[in-house]
């Protein structure tokens, strides 16, 4: 059987690769994954590729106000979200998490309702842009505020093993939330409890501007993983199997009881960090064309290839396939309209307390 | 009936509410094995395990955020933040998480939590056993802030927190843990969130306070009662959300207002409710509304017992007001 | 003259105070090789090199907390949170180190340090990107609170920030960074912390404002003017300590007053400001004093306009003072 | 040179001792120091046993309202003393670090003062006992905040590494400290900074009840240097010289310009938490005799008789001279009376404000 021999080592010291470059498999096991899995992995990459673009199309075109590019992500993505019990397992995602929410099932309409604040919002658009959530799915609905979903998650994880509902908690964030102080708290409450958490860095090597080795001193991020006394596994976070099995691998240990780990996955990201960013005050055009060479999808599609499942009309009917649901959802999402204004006064508390009915009368007065 | 202190009344809500509810749990420093620093949490950890009281590690981050991740994921923690002045490290879980969760969401998620912390001052804790921070709290939207100050709220109202579905932040007086003993039910009861008990009724002026300044506001109105003038004593016991009504029909009465905390004055609670009263009561105010606070400077060991609200200081304002 | 935005002001100020003193130097969040995400730093790293402008790690308590070190042992650090809203993981830091350290070691050590940091909303930045957080640091002894509104006063507050021996927490309401530009002195000059400006005389009413609602106000007073009703419009520039004498003047001569801020309303500045005005002028206000505040929620993106004070709001409520 | 020999290796896996249970120099080196130093040695660690026992009496008497025991600690903080250059390099301290203080040179009469919060200590009396600080002697005062002044030392070493100062900020704490996110936050962006400051962990492996097994998973402290990219030095706290010759190790490196360190002195705590404190409640009698058998006043006494530099009498004399220093020291602190309560209201800001001044006018009038 292939999942036995499946198994990773903590603190390599080059990032775990199971595809090359070139698209060849390098792994001492066999993937065993059958061709559906395989090719439905290249077609969620490609519906996050899409969607990113599409994003970047509503800023150009002035229709949203704040997305936050996830391109040179999406096989680590992709690889996190086929490797966690969708709707079991909980995801307590990041901003740049576009294409992992996508790849778990959080309707198009629903990320086109929270990008451009229409009422297509199950949030009801109070947040910014690159915040989703969903009950439903499990998704704990994103926080600005820099690792302050870490806590969060071993407090779920907690729960779940107190509880012993097999599930496990899925906690991602960028390699600049590594340097807050609640990144270290929450992991290291996690790692005293043994709760079942996978925490996955996506390191994109860059925090807006900043550097990674402005960032941290220590050789990567996965041995940071010594200080709570868990595993830390380096990954090449462009290769999207590598991505899926050893997360799938951190999920596993995590949901038999052998506690948290954390997982590095080494990505590029292709983008500015944000619309509101300009990249190229701090990176070289070089250093970002260079970055641009290794694209994620452009790999697996060699590795397909290899295996005789990639030929490029299918691609193309995918890619049209994506654009029109895409374009359909966002249609949607739009008819949707605007929230009622008066709503600003809900889900403060569970039921609303005289001042807020008092603040919510001014308004309602004040928009008559 | 049993007769209890504040920490008895602490103990026993938390053992009713675990005991009948499973979802209910604690976590903070020390309150396992050492049942809290002030043994609110005694005999707990024996009784329900080391799974559903955690002694957790040295971070109010870790304790505040996991309580956040616990009851949005379906339990109902009750953590302990070992004294009000160091929830400052874990404020951004209070403020940006727990807060916020339901907003944010737009109620998909919630965060039914409680963050139990002794506060204030009288206990020789200087500049970190002695704050009193419930203005950051009320000043932030989502939270829900009780300050109780006898051991019958305290019980009532923690078990009403607990069930509540909102972040309650439930805050303890520490200098009258063991001040104060009163008759305490041994049965189930609850108390509202968000309604003020009239301590004392009067019809001269109106006194209005929570938590540790309690106990020098009603000696100050026993004293007043000495020489005939009547003061009605109100205890907000919630400052988030206040009760308005009771504070504004006793004012409407008494025609003077005078508000008493331990807090820094400053943009405080007291500063709220004068604010409130003197827009609403404009003309049936006979005397401006005063406040008697906390100084506005950090907590100084030296001065413990002058730092706060002194019987004399409360005396004196409302002289001002009645002569007013 | 040149004429300047208020980024141009910071720009400026911070140039000038690195080039004049050697200790002042600049930490934060892509302050550095980026020049700060707003580009308040622009240019100085280039200019002065990567030990007196950091970039630091992504952490606010690092941020704020090397300040305070920074501070004790000589240097005159100017740090920049990158949003009001992300002090809070730092917050310990400004309130349990920064306010405190001269107070707890009785003057010997002192930590004369400025933390910028962009405040307030109007610029689409839901929840995290929007918040006014001055009470929490107003209500911290210890700090001194500066919150501008024009370039002019920007350049000159900050300046003298720098050169205050106690820490001030600087605001800059980042919907104003670009909107208003005019004649700034090139040259040096300095303005006074504590003191409020007053941007318009009036007598008919007083309106008390600061930050990024000083232009609703100001459009507020002049829609007024048009009506012929003159409204004074102070603004406080300072919040800790904010210019009690020339709100009460103003409010004496008036007998009207209208406080207005964009943070929300319970235990606000704008609550501190009713609330010493009712107390001190009680028998010469001839309206109750009025409070226009942000919403008791957080800030919502959808709303983000209606979420702070309109001006329709400013006028509703100087009609009702002035119909009283 | 004995200097050239002396060098440590990071991250060992038992804790670096220099002598031995019986007073056994084992190290691979000579220690190389003069009989007067290692006499000195003895002298503070002994008057630092004399000051807790002083405390303690002090609380027993109701004299002082709190005291944190360093009983166990001695032979950690006198090698720190040590190991920095006394009022040239800063020290930011703890609270449980009285021994550490008064071997610096942190007069008695202050820290006297400091504790029965007369007008002798030089901070007014403003904080609890346990709090001491000294301008004079770069002794950041001490702020109960666990954690809290981690980010404020990496500060000050910026500072210094910036002007050029060659000084090294030695910052010490508790092992419940590095749990907490700003000791994270510091530590990493020291470690960025290559700043020249020591962090230094008086590991007695209790934070108040809390076991350090609950406190974090990791094998031992030194070893989440790793996260930082920096050494994480692991030595023997019951070892004045162990401890002495790793923090001037470690001080070294720092003040050429080698960055910080780590390093964990594993030490016992022989009293209670706190005066506030009944440990009896969370660890066994037994437990805590065995501890008291690993004195460290005791291991050192028998390394100096072995090199003839201890006997009795001198012992004897010793004791005597510094008990006279106590109590005289006691005296005078007790002597400066009572703070004015008026002093409430300075030191809040260089000048006082408006608001302050009505206020002290407010209390002047009461006490009037
Ligand atoms: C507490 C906090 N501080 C600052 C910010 C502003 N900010 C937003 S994204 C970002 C950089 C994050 O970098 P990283 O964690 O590496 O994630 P990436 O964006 O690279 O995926 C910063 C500083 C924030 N959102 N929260
Ligand atoms: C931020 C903060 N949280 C909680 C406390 C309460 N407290 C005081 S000492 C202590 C334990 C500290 O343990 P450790 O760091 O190991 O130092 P030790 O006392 O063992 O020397 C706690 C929890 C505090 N002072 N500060
Ligand atoms: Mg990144
Ligand atoms: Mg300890």
């Amino acid at each position: 059987m292939v999942q036995e021999k499946i198994h990773f080592e903590p603190f390599s010291q080059e990032p775990i690769r199971l595809i090359d470059e070139q698209g060849h498999w390098v792994a001492p096991f066999a993937h065993g994954l059958p061709p559906e899995t395989l090719r439905r992995f290249y077609r969620d990459m490609l519906a996050a590729r899409l969607l990113d673009e599409k994003l970047v199309l509503l800023i150009r075109t002035g229709k949203t106000s704040f997305i936050a590019p996830h391109a040179g992500h999406e096989a680590a993505q992709v690889g996190i979200a086929h490797a966690l019990q969708k709707g079991h397992d909980w995801l307590f995602p990041y901003y740049r998490d576009m294409g992992l929410v996508l790849a778990l099932g959080v309707p198009l309409v629903e990320i086109f309702g929270q990008t451009l604040g229409t009422a297509a919002d199950p949030a009801k658009a109070r947040q910014m842009p690159s915040h989703p959530g969903s009950k439903k799915l499990n998704v704990f609905t994103v926080c600005s505020a820099i690792a302050s979903h870490i806590p969060p998650a071993t407090g779920a994880a907690i729960g779940m093993k107190l509880r012993r509902t097999g599930q496990v908690a899925v906690c991602t964030f960028g390699d600049g939330a590594t340097s807050e102080g609640d990144w270290h708290a929450g992991v290291n409450f996690a790692a005293v409890q043994r709760a079942p958490v996978v925490f996955i860095c996506e390191n994109n090597r860059y925090a807006i501007s900043v550097n990674i080795r402005q960032q941290t001193a220590s050789a990567n991020i996965a041995i940071k993983a010594r200080a709570y006394g868990i595993p830390g596994y380096y990954a090449d976070g462009l290769d999207v199997l590598a991505s899926y099995f050893v997360v799938r691998w951190a999920l596993e240990q995590a949901r038999t009881g052998a506690g948290p780990s954390l997982v590095e996955l080494v990505v590029h990201r292709f983008g500015a960090h944000s619309s509101a960013d300009d990249d190229s005050r701090y990176r070289s055009r070089e250093e970002l064309a260079a970055e641009r060479q290794q694209d994620p999808l452009l790999r697996y599609q060699r590795f397909l290839e290899q295996q005789g499942l990639w030929d490029a009309q299918w691609a193309n009917e995918l890619r049209l396939e994506i654009a029109k649901e895409l374009e359909a959802a966002l249609q949607e999402a739009l008819k949707a309209g605007e929230p009622n204004p008066l709503e600003m006064f809900d889900d403060v508390y569970a039921a609303c307390p005289w001042h807020l009915e008092e603040q919510r009368r001014l308004l309602a007065e004040e928009l008559a | 009936m049993p007769i209890m202190t504040m920490i008895q009344a602490i103990q026993s809500a938390l053992d009713e509410e675990m005991n009948r509810d499973e979802r209910v749990m604690l976590l903070g420093e020390d309150v396992g094995k050492r049942g809290g620093v002030f043994l609110a949490t005694e005999g707990l950890q024996e009784k329900y395990g080391p799974e559903r009281v955690i002694d957790t590690p040295l971070s109010e981050a870790a304790i505040i955020g996991a309580a956040v991740g616990l009851a949005a994921h379906g339990m109902r923690p009750v953590a302990e933040i070992q004294f009000a002045d160091y929830v400052f490290p874990g404020i951004d879980q209070l403020f940006s998480q727990a807060a916020k969760l339901r907003y944010r969401s737009g109620g998909q998620f919630t965060a039914p939590m409680v963050v139990r912390m002794p506060t204030g001052g009288g206990v020789k804790g200087g500049h970190h056993h002695s704050q009193s921070p419930e203005a950051h709290f009320a000043h932030t939207p989502g939270l829900k802030v009780v300050v109780v100050s006898t051991p019958y709220d305290t019980k009532g109202l923690l078990k009403a927190a607990i069930r509540d579905d909102d972040p309650v932040v439930f805050m303890e007086p520490k200098r009258l843990y063991r001040a104060i003993k009163e008759e305490v039910p041994a049965d189930e009861y609850l108390l509202p969130i968000g309604k003020a008990a009239i301590r004392r009724p009067g019809r001269d002026l109106t006194l209005v306070s929570y938590g540790g300044p309690m106990v020098e506001v009603q000696k100050a109105a026993e004293e007043m009662a000495a020489a005939s003038i009547e003061a009605e004593v109100i205890d907000l016991r919630t400052v988030m959300p206040w009760d308005k009504e009771t504070v504004l029909a006793s004012a409407a009465k008494t025609g003077r207002l005078l508000v008493v905390s331990e807090a820094p004055r400053t943009a405080s609670l007291a500063s709220e409710v004068v604010a409130t009263v003197s827009e609403e009561l404009f003309d049936q105010l006979l005397a401006p509304p005063l406040r008697v606070c906390g100084f506005d400077t950090p907590y100084p060991l030296a001065q413990d017992k002058l730092y706060m609200p002194t019987v004399t200081r409360i005396l004196n304002a409302a002289k001002r007001l009645l002569e007013y």
